[in-house]
């Protein structure tokens, strides 16, 4: 429990302290710091978890389950690779004067923060903090976007801010409509929104509200998962904002959103004996791989690229998670976990390649692996890691969906090969051209920070190949749990 | 066994790491580590060999996915594959040890990383016993084949080819994908042991044979899907053209055997025939562009297309005879398959590697600049020339058996009860034949414009002919094309427990019967043929002309200037070109080509010609393709134009249009 | 093996060996007679053999050792070809070594020989005359085996003793499959063998001739060996021609007194044959180089023509 | 009593409901904001008649949260911002009003019928009202799809949370407490941080017409 309200706690002291120190030189190092101790709670907490089993705290307010513990993990994770990444990356932006000490400070303060907002929307329990805590990860990033001032960064934040609000709000109708729902079965009680309770109840939840319910949550939540059409804010603001910021959000955030629709199925899927949420993910996803496809194959600005093959990616879990049944949950799990390694992975060297060259716009970018060839093979492996090549665990992942989907599915097969072709093509045909070739770039002034890079890649190869066996435990009882 | 032959894997893949560790050590990587694992492919060879007869062997290693770790087996089919991936290795190995040069681009170590990975994941996706193995080794191997194309990636056509090439493949491993999606029948039991106990439809069958074929045929060079072939294998360096040409397309070939003898139960008749349609089809197509190009190393590409089209169309076969219970004839149509299997990786590999060295030592690859090399490099020449027999498919090389025991197997098609297939059958047999034919017809060009007449160039006059790692290579491989040619019992008796595994049936017993020297795969009043016999009376006949000549006449011999024809201005770039070679070939099949021509005006006073020879495949199938995918996204792209409102409508209009679903 | 098959493949190979040059003077010297020429006489190639093995040979400085290979390959190709086709005999020991494909490969091998010799020396016509035997050797070679595949599935056998048995041995049976076969043979043999609507023996003009540039810098006993080869391989396709379409009076095993019979058979069969060869030749034209690959494009559509017929109208 | 009040209660559903449309057909920003004072002053006396009515004592609370913060504080701070920004002009809408009255007829009928199924479940007095909530919260929607410019924009947003708190008070009576808390901490927050960017917009575009965030699409 200790630890519990560490991880948490840590981040949120961590977000105080930078806003009041974050211009200072030594921020960058407390930064990593508070994010190190973030992620060394978490760690705590997995091995209590490995030991003791699932556990509460704080009333039944935040519990930790096998849904949520990789998740928890990984955020902590991710965070700390991400601040590490900050540090050079942040040192290049003062250099070129794009940061104010300002700036610094909100950058910094934000950054824990929105640590901390991922983090309580993962560990609560409540159906209705589970909201306020998507909202406030919303807000706590928003500033970040626009943090440049530039004319592009404002709008992609505005953007962000008004489509992401709405996607909320649409969420929380559908809260209201759960907890209306929940009232019938377990009384008005401020319990009556704990996840806990029901899933203990959701047999007995009402067909028509859950069901009416579950359309404004997922539209609501997939907003911010990036489900097409709804998610049109989201490649503005990967390619506007901060690199560092980007990688989060495409590594994070998009999964916790997915987290809050997979706990709303379980709960529409007991209520409903019918697999209407199953089909509308699997419609939402479906359509997301493929217009990303699309999409994919007429960009030119490399962050963009990557936030599409983001929306690719949330779409295709999505479909997994609908299509349900033990492997295709399992593999959605996986997926969500190597995904959030890879394309953050991938956006480090992106930032790194993005400073080399001065601009973020792919034909400017070539022969990376001539300047520096740890980005290059950086870039180089994460893409076809997230273009599903094995061994890289990404593939592991697909393998199962398409194999699944083979035969629960057959129909939507020649949809997700055509799209698979499509963005592997887009994607291949413009990293190969950035990463080899002749070039004009010149090194960076202040070393970039790999080990982040070829950590997550080396840990999503793991993946592929071998499995942890309590990781494997945790997947399957999750899968388990959100059943289908 | 199989523990041996994951010995020699884990010692190819040390071997690639310890080519990271002295990266940029050229001595080191040249001449240590690349003959090293030459010797571990020969290693392979003789762990194969040994274990081909034997009962199949199981192995389980402790990667993979959590219920689904690396099952691996090595059974008759795989050893097979892996004496091949050996045999060929080795010898590609030991050519690539004096191969490489030091200078820029790609580290040398980074080189011997890429390619030993790449031997070991072909090892790998033959002993794969489960669809998650058989997949990461399979993709592993294209993108370790991929790195090793694009060595030299300053130059934009490498770049091009290389990505054309991993598009392909990684489409095509989809594919295979959902073929195993579709073996697995909803089991959730990925092992191959698994998908041999489910019973498919016919429907879901053919689903999966269908997937297979477009999944492996794109790795093949199958027909429409062979375009990144002839830029792939060029771009490469040789013995990475070598090993894709001679071993890593017979991998394809491999999982088609695999799926289709070994994982599917059920055989229709109309899949012998899709495949043996594809196949002719791919083999006319190849062999007619083989002859006119003049890239040399394209030309060989295409020829291996056609092989490959020879190889499909073998497999049809089979799977027709398979799927009217006739099993001795299965297995007659495939072990011609495999043995061409073998002597296509041979030659191939032969060819390519000769290239190779003629590329080092001209810095040319088009066809119109070289010739006469044969004075200047006579090792490579001489050796080439193994290879080029072997390629046209004359006796007593090894191209000819498998021709042969293809052609008997056809001429056994009249057994078969459904008459329009008696009658469909043999035009493919004389379409095979004509193939075989042209075939001849392309690899005179090629090594009469490389190796004879008079060189076209001045500074080929200071060609050098190959080092002895080069030579030794080289060697080894002639060694195999001879020793096939000359040997097909043997190489019968090591087939048999592979079609034994695939139809129960064999060819071996008939095939001893006879004696070792004469092979005859039914009877021999059927037909036979013995190559030693038919080697030892050409032999005979010639010396025997050669001594008696000398004996009742005189050894004597002027040399003088060629005749002229009383125009004494000769010079070499007189002789005919590349394309004045293909000429007559383009002519009769103009409508397989897409010609581009540009002539000149007759008051033209520098007249210029240019013909372009492009694919039609190219303009027909894959252009339009690109063309609908770019329209498509810019019409999806129009979804995103920017205006927030029209984002909020989105929403919105989803929103109402879930709502109206649920209120139905 | 036996004796007996020992000696009928003895004589086979003699027969051919001395009959070959004797066949080319028979067609030859008919030629000059239908063309109302007093012939060079019966016995001229021998005359001709003899001076080219006796003259000096004279070898291009540019010439590489597979320059001077290749005539006695090719003269090793044909002799072999002509030893395991049942000329007289079906009881031949050599002929399990090779059957209607091996023997095509034969073909192939000499054809392959020479055409890479002739682009050795590196001269235009060298090369040219190369590709235009590969040219006619490509369409060529699989309308041959066509013929041979038609007579195979009559016979169900691929090995040329067994097929001229099985045809020698049927009750008189008419089969249009194989008269499709044999006009397909025809028109092979006459591309094959430079003979007239495709080539002409005789010819030395540039722009037309196709066998001679091949041999164009062949000289002395070289040339001899090249001749003699050429002979044999006439030889050679009529008796493959007169073993399908005539297979009577072919002996067989253990049978001394049919071969010594067989010997006249031969003979008269190879001098109506020729005969009507010179006859063709002489009615005929010579068509353009360009129509060569149609003219074999029939040949091949003959064949393949030829072999439907047989599982149309059944054997 | 508790009849009269329920009926209270419809007739402030009502008052909302008309509010609404008049949001949508306004073209003033300074008569907007009133109506949208004037719609958060309906919500916490329909809030406050229901706990009346059902001795809910957290829902005293909420209103009284409600009413601090629709009320009093974000009213004051749009009113700043529009005097400090001078942004008081007429707005244009996207599309002509009437349609707009006409396109939004249709979504209250869509509503009624899509709450009377849930209606019925609903334990609370005010469960007839939560057509009208739904009809509120497609109304804003709308009125956010068919504004040119950012303060409307912003406006309607907050009235969609207005009527998502009238929604919460009609089908059940107002969430848990803590989540209420939240729920208008990230109200707040987001109000701040709204006004922090138009100032920022302003800056960068010297006009808060969101016609010129229209730069980053696909072309």
């Amino acid at each position: 429990m200790d630890a519990l309200l560490l991880v948490f706690l840590t981040p949120l002291a961590g977000a105080l302290v930078l806003a009041l120190i974050g211009h200072r030189a030594y921020a960058r190092d407390l930064n990593v710091v508070f994010s190190l101790g973030t992620f060394l709670a978490a760690a705590a907490l997995t091995v209590r978890i490995i030991s003791d089993g699932p556990l509460f705290a704080l009333d039944k307010q935040f519990f930790i389950d096998p849904l949520n513990v990789f998740l928890v993990t990984l955020t902590a994770f991710v965070g700390l690779s991400t601040s590490i990444f900050s540090r050079p990356y942040m040192r290049v932006e003062q250099d070129h004067g794009k940061m104010t000490p300002l700036r610094m400070r909100l950058y910094f303060s934000m950054y824990q923060l929105f640590s901390f907002t991922m983090l309580v929307a993962l560990m609560t329990n409540n159906m209705g903090i589970l909201w306020v805590a998507m909202e406030a990860a919303t807000l706590t990033t928003v500033l970040l976007v626009s943090i440049y001032r530039t004319p592009a960064s404002l709008e992609a934040a505005w953007k962000y801010f008004i489509l992401c609000g709405v996607g909320i709000a649409q969420a929380l109708f559908g809260t209201i409509l759960l907890y209306m729902a929940a009232d019938r079965v377990i009384g008005d009680s401020a319990d009556a929104l704990l996840w806990t309770n029901l899933e203990v109840v959701k047999m007995q939840l009402d067909p028509t509200i859950m069901s009416l319910a579950f359309i404004f949550l997922l539209l609501g939540y997939g907003t911010k998962v990036g489900l097409v059409p709804v998610h049109n804010w989201l490649p503005d603001a990967h390619a506007e904002g901060p690199t560092p910021i980007s990688a989060v959000l495409s590594g994070l955030l998009l999964n916790v959103a997915l987290y809050a629709v997979i706990r709303c199925k379980v709960l529409t899927d007991g209520a409903l004996h019918s697999p209407f949420a199953g089909n509308l993910m699997i419609g939402f996803g479906l359509l997301s791989v493929v217009a990303a496809a699309f999409f994919l194959s007429r960009q030119k600005d490399v962050k963009r690229m990557f936030a599409y093959s983001s929306i690719e990616h949330m779409g295709l879990m999505t479909f997994a998670f609908g299509m349900g049944g033990p492997i295709a949950n399992f593999a959605g799990l996986l997926h969500m976990t190597v995904h959030s390694l890879v394309k953050s992975a991938i956006f480090f060297a992106v930032g790194h390649a993005a400073q080399q060259a001065g601009t973020q716009i792919m034909e400017d970018i070539k022969g990376l692996i001539k300047v520096t060839p740890s980005v290059g093979w950086g870039l180089m492996l994460g893409s076809l890691a997230i273009l599903g090549m094995p061994p890289f665990g990404v593939f592991a992942s697909e393998f199962l969906i398409l194999t699944t989907a083979m035969r629960e599915l057959p129909w939507a097969t020649p949809f997700l090969l055509l799209a698979l072709g499509v963005a592997f093509a887009a994607i291949f045909s413009r990293v190969q051209e950035m990463v080899f070739g002749q070039t004009a770039l010149k090194p960076l002034a202040h070393p970039p920070a790999l080990l982040p890079v070829f950590v997550h890649l080396g840990l999503a190869l793991m993946l592929g190949l071998y499995i942890p066996p309590y990781l494997d435990v945790w997947y399957r009882q999750a899968a388990r749990l959100i059943g289908g | 066994m199989i523990d041996w032959v994951l010995l020699v894997i884990a010692a190819w893949i040390g071997v690639g790491v310890l080519g990271i560790a002295a990266l940029r050590q050229f001595k080191l990587v040249a001449r240590i580590l690349f003959p090293l694992g030459g010797l571990i492919g020969l290693a392979l060879a003789f762990a194969a060999l040994s274990a081909l007869p034997r009962a199949p062997e199981i192995a389980i290693l402790p990667i993979g996915l959590p219920q689904l770790p690396f099952h691996l087996r090595l059974d008759s089919l795989s050893a097979f594959f892996l004496l091949i991936i050996g045999a060929a290795g080795a010898g590609i190995s030991v050519f690539a040890a004096g191969y490489f040069r030091q200078g820029a681009g790609t580290p040398p170590g980074l080189l011997c990383c890429e390619y030993h990975l790449f031997l070991a994941s072909m090892a790998m996706v033959v002993l794969a016993d489960d669809a998650y193995a058989f997949m990461v080794a399979w993709e592993s191997m294209a993108l370790a084949s991929f790195f090793l194309v694009t060595a030299n990636h300053k130059v934009p056509e490498i770049r091009d080819a290389g990505f054309l090439y991993l598009l392909i493949a990684h489409i095509g491993a989809i594919a295979i994908l959902l073929c195993f999606g579709v073996l697995q029948a909803n089991s959730g039991d990925y092992t191959f042991a698994g998908m041999r106990e489910q019973s498919l439809s016919p429907f879901w069958a053919s689903a999966a044979f269908l997937l297979a074929l477009f999944g492996f045929g794109a790795k093949a060079g199958m027909l429409p899907l062979h375009v990144w072939l002839p830029e792939a294998h060029p771009a490469a360096p040789s013995p990475v053209s070598a090993l894709m040409s001679g071993v890593m397309l017979k991998t394809a070939i491999y999982g088609l055997l695999r799926v289709c003898f070994d994982l599917l139960h059920l055989h229709l008749w109309w899949w012998g025939v899709t495949l043996l349609a594809l196949g002719l089809a791919t083999a006319l197509f190849g062999v007619v562009f083989a002859t006119v190009q003049t890239d040399m190393k394209r030309l060989l590409a295409y020829s291996s297309i056609e092989n490959i089209g020879l190889l499909l169309a073998a497999i049809g076969l089979g799977l027709l005879f398979r799927s009217y219970g006739m099993n001795a004839l299965a297995a007659l149509a495939l072990t011609a398959c495999l043995f061409h299997v073998a002597s296509h990786a041979f030659f191939k590999s032969l060819l390519f590697l000769g290239t190779g060295s003629v590329l080092h030592a001209t810095s040319e690859r088009n066809l119109g600049h070289l010739g006469g090399l044969l004075r200047y490099m006579p090792w490579v020449g001489w050796l080439m020339l193994v290879g080029v027999f072997a390629s046209s498919g004359l006796p007593p090389f090894s191209g000819f058996v498998s021709e042969w025991l293809l052609l008997q197997s056809f001429l056994f098609t009249p057994g078969l009860p459904d008459p329009f297939l008696n009658m469909f059958i043999p035009i493919v047999a004389a379409l095979i034949a004509l193939v075989a034919a042209l075939a001849g017809y392309a690899m005179v060009k090629f090594f009469g414009i490389i190796f004879l007449g008079q060189p076209r160039e001045e500074n080929l006059r200071h060609a050098h002919d190959a080092g002895p790692w080069e030579k030794a290579g080289m060697l080894w491989l002639a060694a195999w094309c001879i020793a096939l040619g000359l040997l097909p019992n043997l190489m019968i008796q090591f087939i048999d427990p592979v079609t034994r595994m695939m139809v129960g049936e064999g060819l071996a017993k008939q095939a001893a019967a006879s004696g070792w020297w004469l092979l005859a795969p039914t009877s021999i009043e059927r037909a036979s043929y013995g190559p030693v016999f038919f080697l030892l009376g050409i032999i005979a006949a010639s010396t025997l002309a050669f001594l008696l000549v000398r004996l009742f006449y005189h050894g004597h011999v002027r040399r003088s200037a060629p005749w002229d024809c009383g125009h004494p201005w000769q010079t070499p770039r007189m002789q005919d070109t590349a394309e004045g070679f293909g000429q007559p070939i383009r002519q009769i099949f103009e409508p397989f080509l897409r010609l581009q021509r540009t002539l000149p005006s007759p008051a033209d006073t520098k007249p210029f010609y240019k013909v372009v020879l492009n694919d039609h495949f190219w303009h027909w199938l894959y252009l339009p393709i690109s063309r609908g995918i770019e329209y498509l996204a810019r019409q999806v792209g129009r979804l995103q134009q920017g205006r927030i409102s029209i984002y909020l409508l989105y929403s919105f209009i989803t929103l109402l249009f879930m709502l109206f679903l649920v209120q139905r | 093996m036996n004796l007996s098959g020992l000696l009928s493949q003895f004589l086979a190979i003699m027969a051919a060996l001395l009959l070959a040059p004797l066949l080319t003077g028979w067609v030859n010297q008919w030629r000059a007679w239908l063309q109302n020429r007093s012939g060079p006489g019966l016995l001229q190639p021998y005359r001709m053999l003899r001076k080219l093995f006796i003259k000096e040979s004279v070898v291009a400085e540019s010439a590489s050792p597979l320059f001077r290979m290749a005539p006695y390959v090719a003269f090793g190709c044909m002799l072999l070809s002509c030893a395991i086709i049942p000329t007289l005999s079906t009881d031949l020991p050599l002929s399990p070594a090779a059957d209607a494909i091996a023997l095509v490969g034969l073909f192939a091998m000499a054809r392959v020989f020479m055409a890479l010799a002739a682009m050795d020396i590196g001269t235009a016509f060298g090369s040219l005359g190369a590709r235009r035997e590969m040219l006619i050797g490509f369409l060529a070679e699989p309308a041959l085996l066509s013929v041979l595949f038609t007579a195979s599935l009559i016979s169900q056998s691929t090995a040329l003793t067994e097929i001229v048995e099985n045809l020698a041995h049927r009750d008189f049976v008419l089969y249009p499959s194989l008269a499709f076969a044999g006009i397909a043979f025809c028109l092979v043999s006459f591309a094959e063998n430079a003979r007239v609507p495709v080539d002409n023996p005789t010819t030395h003009l540039e722009l037309t001739m196709i066998h001679e540039a091949l041999i164009l810098e062949y000289s002395g006993r070289h040339l001899a060996l090249i001749e003699w080869a050429i002979s044999l391989k006439l030889f050679a396709y009529s008796c493959i021609g007169l073993a399908l379409f005539f297979p009577w009076g072919i002996a067989e095993a253990q049978a001394p007194v049919a071969l010594i019979l067989a010997i006249p058979a031969m003979l008269f069969k190879l001098a109506i044959g020729g005969f009507l060869l010179a006859l063709i030749e002489t009615l005929c034209a010579k068509m353009r180089i360009f129509r060569v690959p149609e003219f074999l494009a029939t040949a091949f559509l003959m064949a393949v023509i030829g072999m439907l017929t047989h599982f149309l109208l059944g054997s | 009593m508790d009849n009269l009040i329920t009926q209270l209660i419809n007739l402030f559903a009502a008052v909302i409901l008309m509010l609404a449309f008049a949001m949508l057909s306004q073209r003033r920003i300074l008569t907007l904001i009133h109506l949208f004072t004037l719609q958060g002053l309906t919500v916490v006396a329909s809030t406050v008649a229901v706990a009346y009515v059902t001795h809910q004592h957290h829902l005293y609370y909420s209103a009284a949260l409600t009413l601090a913060l629709k009320c009093f504080l974000i009213p004051y701070l749009l009113h700043r911002l529009i005097n400090r920004l001078n942004v008081r002009w007429d707005i244009e809408t996207l599309i002509n009003i009437p349609t707009i009255m006409l396109i939004g007829i249709v979504l209250v009928v869509f509503s009624f019928n899509l709450a009377l199924p849930i209606a019925k479940l609903s334990a609370s007095i005010a469960r007839g009202t939560l057509g009208i909530a739904i009809a509120c919260f497609l109304l804003s929607f709308m009125m956010m799809i068919t504004r040119a410019k950012a303060v409307p924009q912003v406006i309607g947003f907050l009235s969609m949370e207005n009527a998502l708190f009238f929604a919460a008070t009609s089908a059940t009576y107002g969430m848990p407490m803590v989540v209420e808390l939240g729920i208008a901490l990230d109200v707040l927050v987001g109000v701040l941080i709204l006004g922090v960017f138009m100032f920022q917009i302003r800056e960068q575009f010297d006009s808060l017409d969101i016609s010129h965030l229209e730069k980053l699409k696909e072309d």
